[in-house]
């Protein structure tokens, strides 16, 4: 998983590289816990442009993180979703919820502001 | 020109650990492929696969060690897959089908297993009786397609022969 | 970050058809890249498991159809994988073992299966009994590399923190 | 499987795209075969430049052919050896009498003359 955090929007990206099952769920949630409490960020967007396989782990790991920054206060949105991997969100309702966003027009946006930004590789 | 596939079955058992799981589901992928599916259809089992494999080393066994069995069988263009355990067994099937149920919620589960299952799958099955294991059996046809490369790409192609 | 593997352990049985040969090795591929092996490692155990399994099913069970079955366990960061059939049995373990020694050049075999077995794993064990079959055994340690992950790429970075 | 053949040398060239095994081998044996008789060629030789996967069914199924080959007075030689695949034809001695040239070198000097060629998708 790749975090990039925009400073001045408040915005958190996670782009997930890996295969999402109950395996490496636990990883995950446990990396984007920790990075939601340290930014507090306004909005949290799941990228899921590199996510080659995903099964129902993938629901509840979005919805757990969707309740983590509701807390704080925060938006939550998916991205770049694969015909598979949108198929079983929509089945389970979460996209009502979760909305899919267009990732390349919100960063088209975002990136023209100055904007201070910090990668990591989790 | 690709092999016609008669026949064909395995059964592949290992331990109930959630780091099992990429390779069950790429074991059985990889013995499916013989029936050249589409990459759809590939992907649709694998996560079935996925499914039904989480909930043996979730829900069937929790906490414990155990040993999940599946069961694959090719037949003409039909692929048939079973995974059991011997856990704990599930108390009510018709209400574990359900979208959205699960015991588990405290540890995210969405509870869309089964439903994942009967809607990537053609069939699915359940058989489970409390304390002694649940059997999950699945039937998926692959639609076979004429073979790309007995088909000319162009109409030129096909007319020079 | 990747997980610490324990112990780990897996058992597959298929038909002694050729088309099972990928996938099988794909299998145990998938299994033992819980080790993360490099790719070397990882194609040395796949041509040795093909070499073993060809071995199960064009002498093993010759025409007739059989059981090839492989066992496969992680202990640390060792991989055992013991390939073993119903089938002839070998006559002279010793002489089987011999490079370009083959009973079947006929279908041109290269005699070359059991060299390549010892020369790209750590340890091969083989078990014979004429009439009741052959169990081959191999060992190989994955050295563990650092991760590529923790380390980091430049020493700018590595400053950075 | 690829073959390439050049009228005026009598090359046959053979590029072989799957992993070899016991299983893929009798197909490419069927292939191979069919196409040497058919064009009777003075020199063989096998790409391995796409090859994944080789164990030593690949031993036996290119000294198969370079016995065809030297029936009808022709030479066979390899190329596009991998680490792995040149391991393996190493141990069995097989590269002392099918040597393995540079292919890229060799094409360049066939392509330069007027050669007409032939490509078909075995
Ligand atoms: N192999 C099993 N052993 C025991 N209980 C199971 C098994 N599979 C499923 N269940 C039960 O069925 C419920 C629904 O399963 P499922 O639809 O896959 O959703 P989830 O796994 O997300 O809970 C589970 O919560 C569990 O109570
Ligand atoms: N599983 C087996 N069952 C019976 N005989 C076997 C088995 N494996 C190997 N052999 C015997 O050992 C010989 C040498 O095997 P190997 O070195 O793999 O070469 P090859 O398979 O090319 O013949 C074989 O020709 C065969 O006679």
């Amino acid at each position: 998983m790749q975090m990039n955090y925009y400073e001045k929007d408040k915005l958190l990206i996670f782009k997930i590289m890996e295969e999402i099952d109950e395996f490496s769920v636990k990883e995950l949630r446990r990396k984007a816990d920790y990075e939601i409490e340290r930014f507090m960020p306004r909005e949290v967007i799941f990228d899921f442009d590199c996510v080659t396989f995903m099964d129902s782990a993938g629901i509840g790991m979005i919805i757990g993180r969707y309740k983590q920054v509701g807390i704080i206060g925060g938006v939550t949105e998916v991205a770049n979703l694969s015909n598979s991997v949108k198929r079983i969100f929509r089945m389970s309702g979460m996209l009502k919820i979760i909305p899919e966003i267009d990732l390349k027009e919100r960063l088209k946006d975002i990136e023209s502001k100055e904007n201070s930004k910090e990668v990591i590789n989790l | 020109m690709r092999n016609k596939i008669t026949d064909n079955n395995m059964k592949l058992e290992f331990i109930s650990k959630s780091n099992n799981e990429a390779f069950a589901r790429i074991s059985v992928a990889a013995f499916v492929s013989q029936l050249d599916p589409t990459i759809e259809e590939l992907s649709d089992i694998k996560t079935a696969v996925s499914e039904a494999v989480t909930n043996s080393i979730v829900h069937g066994y929790e906490e414990k060690q155990g040993i999940v069995t599946i069961i694959c069988k090719i037949h003409e263009n039909e692929i048939f897959i079973q995974v059991s355990d011997n856990g704990k067994g599930i108390e009510n099937i018709e209400m574990a089908k359900q979208p959205l149920y699960t015991t588990k919620p405290n540890l995210e589960r969405s509870g869309m297993g089964f439903t994942i299952m009967e809607s990537f799958m053609d069939e699915l099955n359940i058989e489970s009786i409390l304390g002694i294991g649940t059997k999950v059996t699945m039937r998926k046809k692959i639609k076979q397609t004429e073979d790309d490369e007995d088909i000319p790409v162009t109409l030129e192609e096909a007319l020079r022969g």
